[in-house]
């Protein structure tokens, strides 16, 4: 039953975790960037989240689209003011000018937003659904779904529009998708805005049961770089395997270790990912 | 060597290069090629490894980053465009190398060759078109385009590059690595496309092949044009017979 | 919901915005004044380091208003009377949440700016690391921060306003056992858990050691790392423990993490907050009516001293919170002791912050209307109060000579 | 004589006599101070990011032992922390060879996450270890009277001269190695792995070397850290932000792979990080981050080889043009 | 044959599913020349990089001077006499020529006299006069003779020569095939890949021919022109005439 419980609350933050990092993926997937300020835009998408239900009264869930929306815009706006510029640059060059970018969002976030910790309140956030000794957090739940669905867009998206299919095109072959027609900078720019801004509306679809403060970003970006690196660095279906690989390592390690070790339980099993299957648990389908 | 520009359309060439250079870096590839197709012509480029052939294929598709001279395709001045446009126009260009998207299926790649044209409703009519001319395709429709084998790979490459409906279509190397009878295959395909009335500039290793295929030739040696003259009447020219032909 | 966005939003993002117009003038120019108006001969340069950026940021914003609100009013009051009415001018410097920062930034304030003490600088880690500079430097260090390690290294110049950590962890649990007892339960088995931080681990430390001498039996004791993403495995530990009340030890997001996962599993059992984010105005509207009956240990609060913390409730819209509170009585104690000396000297300060019984200003909102330095330089008249939310409020419920209303136990 | 080694007699005359015109216990001693003691570790971290062009993004790790060991040894046996510093350093390096094994493989982004996750391994075991370390609430060292041999001063001037003794001889390290054999095998690595290979070069055997070096010397100057803060905890020296990335940024800022990078690195990031502080923190939390945040995408996208490579490049022209 | 410097038995090689060599089998003498041709794909690369030791054997034996060799790294492939240039020539590109040269002697080499070898090395090939060009910067012809004295360098006793003609006009051509013969009057073994048809039949002793990763002949350049098999898989009808 202990086990049971924590492997269904594994699955539900799993879910989360794999929506938050898609974007990381799927950054890295078109353009070969690791976007160490991937985490400031899941910030960015909860503070949007929080203002849209303190403003306007909207439910989070709800707020998380017009997150999305914000952030997607911003991100174009990012990728073709900065990273564009580094897209040819050395890798260190690349890393660090995310970096600098990390260090802006977060600061411009506290000048814009203050200090404060942030939390919304809604009817539903301290209940859950009861199957006999198993309990569901609706937030958690409510987490989850949006994900699946935002999940099943996307995949959606990519597999079934000229839009995406051209985007994953750009990402296997830039030089190819051009002689198709494809204009890849445009392609980058709506990748890095669909990437940053998933990982938003993932920011404002926790909002329920997270707290949102300038710093809150580097609660997960260790996180998530785990969650890409264990389902492949660029696969946007990785992401999703190594997004419930996490929620579910961190709930049932948490029975055999302390709670306290379970990122080292979670950076031991990056590291042996990384050493033995770089191309992730997933193998090359991307 | 450059053909006089036409004022009039009906004797314009389809595609006229003139006095191009080009190159990456810091030195030119090329050091004023001009070069013309015209409408529904079978035209190749020959030379060595490094003489410029691709370089000047790339030109045309814009993707080479320094360029002058002049590039028309139809009436339209290339020159001035960036690459994504360049399909639009009715230019096909199959890549050396192939550059298939390897983590598609077949059919998602050739569907993507149309992205140029996608709202034309003849895109379907197309893609059967393309199954037809090569059927193996039809076989692995869903496979992973990077799990192929050359041949096939090559095979998906010019059948992406059809699906546009080009009015020139550009193959560079498309038998490059190829077994002899796949080679001979595509080499057929290319024929078929011809007679169907698609001008196709193809540069081609295989001196012999592309001119038993191709009705007129240029042959470039260190970025500069040195021949160029009917397939036949290169064959016969004791300086490509030497150093291309091996004989 | 609308009425509480209404309230809570747009307020809260006030005072930012009214900063950040300052932002020209002020900022740039805070340096150069400070120097200048030394120069003349006139203020007190009083030294502030604070995490005015990063993880702790709120609280070091937090406990720069507290100083600033007691700086007013000394200044507005004529400064300071035995050196002529010379203001206080306060340096400040943001430390990040950095020690190594807070050290550089502790030695330039006394360097540069020629500071006669500093304040700051809320986490134990960078007050620690600032002591290091300040100690060698001879120059006072008046703090809030409660790890046991301000004062228990034999340095000179480090005053500790505030009861220490392992204090706070017994008081912690011999208050609530207290608490239990009133209400007819006998307190035997409790649950600890606890962020991985200084604060944290010594907090928990203290109730361990309590619970020994106790016999009070710990059915679970865990430790859980900084910035955790999920708390749901510890509440799913907690709900097989059996404990009859549990101890958390968090700042604010685990905080809410965790009530809010308690009451999704319907786990009642009373909530004893070690300080944190348990005591701040976000925890109650994060929480909203989840936060009533929470308990929290604390060591200073705002409704001791009504009539001076009103201020900052009227300014700021909430009330004053401990930390600013704390830091309010460190300026104070510190002019008390500029004013007892008769000079601005870093010594002579040291020297009577050592003697001195301080009864004047803030130091009245402190436990025992005063503050008293041992050589150790801890602050002995400090005890911790139990505080509970009831309403919307955090009032003290104990020591029962403290409290202004009764606990409520809802075991 | 060669134009640089002029340069770098003039540079250490002037850090060498600096100090005297400064209060020996002030401010600004303390920022040179710093700022010597990061060139330091850059430098460190440019044996594997500059020559064998591995992205450490954990050199935190080798730091954090260094820092951790000596003061262990000194708070526990009472040892001298020259001895600490040598018993780190050995740690450091035995560590680094450990840390080689499974990244020896990867490259680029892949070895940068991979090492990034080592040095959160290690911050993670800090603090879930009180017993050894103290855990998250830090270490401190004991208070002690000035003493060369246990390597404490009241004043800033001697760690001063400590620091710019380290950063001169992980420099001529640096030199040293970059101009030897190991060097032009590193440098081949980093071009090129398979052709080196294929020509004799031991990849995996150089490769670790370079990280020993590195991990070792950096481990040293985590002792030198400790000896000069007194406290520290596991953030402080195991942080990803406030070591791993740190010197590696300013490797990269100032020139990745050049001895003279790191140094105008250091002495650019540092005291702006100190200027954009006094300057603008007292005002708005953020202002002074959010400025430092902008100033350093603006020299990525400005100058994303360094600041040194405009005058390398220089200096290579001249070379070449002397050669002919 | 006894005297053969490399024997290669039986040797196979995988990569995933991929047959990309299938029980090649060939020996070399001393001092010989020989040509390994064949379609692209046909598996030269692969074969070059599996004697060197960058691409693990998957099955089968290599004996360099009678020792065996498979499974060993290249580095010490290289140590016991065996080396190769590469295809699409990976030279050090922002290291001088000189230093490109030098990594190769340092083998067997201190510093100091690895420079002097490095230097003779360049003058043997030509580059006596760029020794401190920077690689990058070089010509196609100037590279591949550049891979050529490093591999030299390295003091190795067989070469593996991969189309290093491949960027050459005919003078050029004639130059660096003066120098192979030259190599071997110095008593080096060599093989070389080669598109070249031309050159393969002069400068070859002997010619292994593969295709689909297998030996389909082998033979002196006059037999292997005529081989039948060979024709068809690899000349093309062309040749026939």
């Amino acid at each position: 039953m202990v086990v049971i419980q924590a492997l269904v609350d594994g699955i539900l933050i799993g879910g989360v975790y794999a929506v938050v990092s898609i974007g990381l993926t799927l950054v890295f997937g078109v353009m070969g960037i690791v976007n160490f300020a991937q985490a400031e835009f899941l910030m960015l998408g909860m503070f949007v989240g929080y203002l849209a239900w303190a403003w306007l009264g909207l439910d989070p869930l709800i707020g998380s689209v017009i997150a999305f929306a914000v952030v997607f815009a911003l991100g174009c706006v990012v990728q073709h003011t900065l990273i564009r510029r580094v897209l040819r640059a050395p890798p260190v060059a690349q890393i660090f000018l995310t970096v600098g970018l990390l260090i802006v969002i977060e600061n411009a976030a506290l000048l814009g937003f203050g200090s404060q910790f942030r939390s919304v309140t809604t009817p539903y956030q301290t209940s859950a659904l009861r199957l006999g000794d198993l309990f569901i957090s609706v937030p958690y739940l409510a987490a989850f779904l949006m994900s699946v669905v935002s999940g099943l867009a996307l995949w959606l998206f990519m597999n079934r529009s000229w839009y995406g299919r051209a985007m994953r095109a750009t990402a296997q072959d830039g030089m190819a998708a051009s002689l198709m027609g494809i204009d890849a900078d445009r392609m980058r720019r709506i990748a890095f805005g669909l990437g940053v801004g998933l990982t938003a509306f993932g920011g404002a679809v926790i909002l329920p049961y997270f707290t949102v403060h300038p710093t809150v970003g580097a609660q997960f970006v260790v996180l998530m770089f785990t969650v890409v690196v264990l389902g492949g660095l660029g696969s946007v279906a990785g992401a999703i395997v190594g997004g419930q690989a996490v929620g579910i390592i961190q709930s049932l390690s948490a029975m055999a270790f302390p709670v306290q070790l379970q990122n080292l339980v979670l950076f031991l099993v990056f590291i042996t990912v990384l050493a033995l299957r770089p191309q992730g648990l997933v193998g090359g389908a991307r | 060597m450059s053909a006089p520009v036409a004022t009039s359309p009906g004797t314009e060439p389809l595609l006229s290069v003139e006095e191009l250079h080009a190159g990456y870096d810091a030195a030119d590839v090329l050091h004023g090629v001009s070069v013309t197709v015209g409408m529904g012509e079978f035209v190749c480029v020959l030379g060595a490894n490094t003489a410029g052939k691709s370089t000047l294929l790339r030109s045309v598709s814009r993707l080479v980053p320094r360029s002058r001279g002049r590039i028309r395709f139809a009436g339209t001045d290339l020159m001035a465009l960036p690459s994504h446009a360049v399909p639009g126009l009715g230019i096909a260009h199959v890549p050396e190398g192939r550059h298939v998207f390897p983590d598609m299926t077949v059919e998602e790649n050739l569907r993507l060759g149309a992205f140029a044209v996608r709202h034309d409703p003849a895109i379907s009519g197309r893609f059967d078109g393309v199954l037809r001319l090569f059927p193996r395709l039809a076989e692995r429709r869903r496979q992973r385009a990077g799990t192929l084998s050359g041949g096939e790979q090559q095979m998906v490459a010019v059948g992406r590059a059809l699906m546009l409906g080009p009015r020139l279509l550009i193959l560079d190397e498309p038998s490059h690595g190829l077994a002899p009878i796949v080679v001979d295959e595509l080499h057929r395909a290319f024929l078929d496309i011809h007679a169907g009335g698609t001008a196709i500039l193809l540069v081609e290793q295989n001196t012999a092949l592309a001119l038993s295929v191709a009705s007129r030739g240029y042959v470039l040696e260190s970025g500069r044009v040195v021949l160029a003259d009917t397939a036949d009447a290169l064959a016969d020219n004791p300086r490509v017979r030497e150093a291309y032909l091996g004989i | 919901m609308d009425k509480r966005s209404d309230h809570r939003g747009p307020r809260l993002l006030r005072p930012t915005r009214r900063a950040a117009l300052q932002l020209g003038g002020a900022a740039v120019a805070m340096p150069f004044i400070a120097r200048l108006a030394y120069a003349q001969k006139g203020p007190v340069n009083v030294g502030v380091v604070l995490p005015l950026s990063g993880a702790n940021a709120q609280f070091g914003v937090n406990s720069l208003r507290g100083i600033e609100l007691a700086a007013e009013q000394i200044n507005k009051a004529g400064g300071i009377k035995a050196l002529g009415g010379a203001p206080i001018n306060l340096v400040v410097a943001d430390s990040t949440s950095t020690p190594t920062t807070a050290a550089t930034v502790g030695q330039r304030l006394i360097t540069q700016n020629s500071v006669v003490a500093i304040l700051g600088a809320y986490a134990s880690s960078l007050s620690i690391a600032l002591s290091e500079v300040t100690e060698r430097r001879d120059i006072p260090l008046l703090t809030m921060s409660f790890s046991d390690q301000i004062t228990s290294r034999g340095f000179k110049n480090i005053f500790q306003v505030v009861a220490k950590a392992s204090t706070l962890g017994r008081a912690q649990l011999t208050e609530t056992a207290e608490i239990a007892k009133d209400a007819g339960q006998t307190l035997q088995r409790v649950a600890i858990m606890y962020e991985d931080t200084a604060y944290g681990t010594s907090q928990a430390a203290g109730i361990r050691e309590t619970a020994k001498q106790t016999g009070i039996t710990i059915v679970m004791d865990e430790a859980y790392p900084l910035g955790i993403t999920d708390v749901t495995p510890l509440i799913n530990k907690l709900r097989g423990a059996d404990a009859q009340a549990v101890f958390p030890a968090s700042y604010l997001n685990d905080g809410l993490q965790i009530i809010r996962s308690m009451r999704q599993q319907r786990i009642g059992i009373p909530v004893i907050g070690g300080a944190g984010g348990y005591i701040i105005p976000d925890f109650k509207q994060g929480l909203g009516e989840f936060a009533e009956g929470v308990l929290s240990i604390a060591p200073g609060s705002h409704d001791l001293a009504p009539e001076l913390t009103a201020e900052f409730r009227q300014r700021h819209g909430y009330f004053m919170t401990h930390e600013a509170l704390e830091h309010a009585v460190c300026l104070s104690v510190l002019v008390q002791a500029i004013e007892t000396s008769g000079k601005a000297d870093p010594a002579a300060i040291r020297d009577t912050l050592h003697t001195t019984r301080f009864d004047q200003g803030w130091a009245k909102a402190m436990t025992g209307g005063a503050v008293k330095f041992d050589q150790t330089g801890l602050n002995t008249l400090s005890e911790p109060l139990m505080v509970q939310w009831q309403g919307d409020d955090l009032v003290t419920v104990g020591p029962s000579k403290y409290a202004k209303k009764k606990p409520i136990w809802t075991a | 004589m060669r134009p640089s080694l002029v340069l770098a007699a003039v540079a250490l005359t002037v850090a060498a006599l600096l100090p005297l015109t400064l209060d020996p216990a002030g401010y600004l001693i303390r920022v040179l101070t710093v700022t010597l003691l990061f060139a330091a570790m850059s430098q460190a971290w440019n044996i594997v990011g500059g020559l064998a062009n591995q992205m450490s993004l954990g050199h935190a790790a080798f730091f954090g032992i260094g820092a951790y060991t000596s003061t262990i040894l000194l708070v526990n046996y009472g040892l001298s922390p020259w001895i600490g510093m040598l018993a780190g350093a050995a740690l450091g390096a035995a560590f680094a060879a450990l840390v080689s094994v499974p990244t020896m493989g990867l490259r680029g982004h892949y070895f940068a996450l991979a090492t990034l996750a080592f040095g959160e391994v290690m911050r993670v075991i800090a603090n879930s270890w009180p017993s050894l370390t103290g855990g998250p609430a830090g270490i401190s060292v004991p208070f002690a009277p000035d003493s060369l041999l246990m390597l404490q001063f009241k004043s800033t001037l001697p760690y001063y001269y400590l620091m710019l003794a380290a950063l001169v001889l992980v420099t001529a390290v640096f030199v040293v190695t970059k101009a030897g054999a190991l060097g032009y095998r590193l440098r081949a690595v980093k071009e090129n792995p398979d052709a080196a290979e294929v020509v004799g070069v031991d990849t995996a055997r150089v490769k670790t070397i370079a990280a020993v070096m590195s991990g070792g010397i950096m481990a040293a100057l985590g002792t030198a850290y400790a000896q000069f803060t007194f406290f520290f905890d596991p953030e402080t020296v195991f942080g990803l932000g406030p070591i791993s990335i740190r010197v590696a940024l300013i490797a990269i800022l100032g020139g990745i792979g050049t001895a003279a990078g790191p140094i105008v690195g250091a002495f650019v990031i540092i005291p702006l990080e100190e200027l954009a502080n006094s300057w603008l923190s007292a005002g708005t939390a953020g202002l002074s981050q959010l400025v430092y945040g902008i100033l350093l995408m603006l020299i990525i996208l400005v100058q994303p080889r360094g600041l040194v490579a405009p005058v390398e490049a220089l200096a290579a022209r001249w070379r070449t043009r002397r050669a002919r | 044959m006894t005297d053969a410097v490399l024997a290669v038995a039986n040797l196979s090689k995988q990569f995933g599913g991929l047959q990309a060599l299938r029980d090649v089998s060939f020996t070399v003498a001393a001092g010989e020349i020989l040509g390994l041709i064949g379609p692209n794909g046909a598996g030269k690369t692969t074969l070059f990089n599996t004697l060197v030791g960058i691409h693990k054997v998957s099955a089968g034996s290599i004996r360099l001077e009678g020792r065996e060799i498979a499974g060993r790294k290249p580095h010490r492939i290289a140590a016991l006499g065996l080396t190769k240039t590469f295809q699409n020539v990976a030279l050090f590109m922002d290291m001088s020529v000189l230093d490109n040269v030098l990594v190769g002697a340092l083998l067997r080499q201190d510093l100091r006299s690895a420079r002097v070898t490095a230097a003779a090395c360049l003058d043997r090939v030509g580059l006596g006069a760029v020794l401190h060009k920077r690689a990058g910067d070089l010509s196609f012809p100037e590279r591949a003779r550049v891979e050529l004295a490093r591999a030299l360098a390295t003091g190795p006793r067989v070469i593996l020569l991969d189309e290093v003609m491949a960027a050459l006009n005919a003078v050029e051509m004639d130059a660096i095939m003066g120098l192979i013969r030259s190599l071997r009057a110095d008593g080096l073994t060599i093989i070389v890949v080669e598109h070249h048809m031309r050159a393969i039949m002069t400068l070859c002793d002997r010619i292994v021919v593969l295709n689909f990763g297998q030996k389909i002949a082998e033979g002196s350049p006059a037999a292997i022109a005529r081989d039948p098999q060979v024709v068809r898989a690899y000349l093309g009808r062309e040749y026939q005439a």
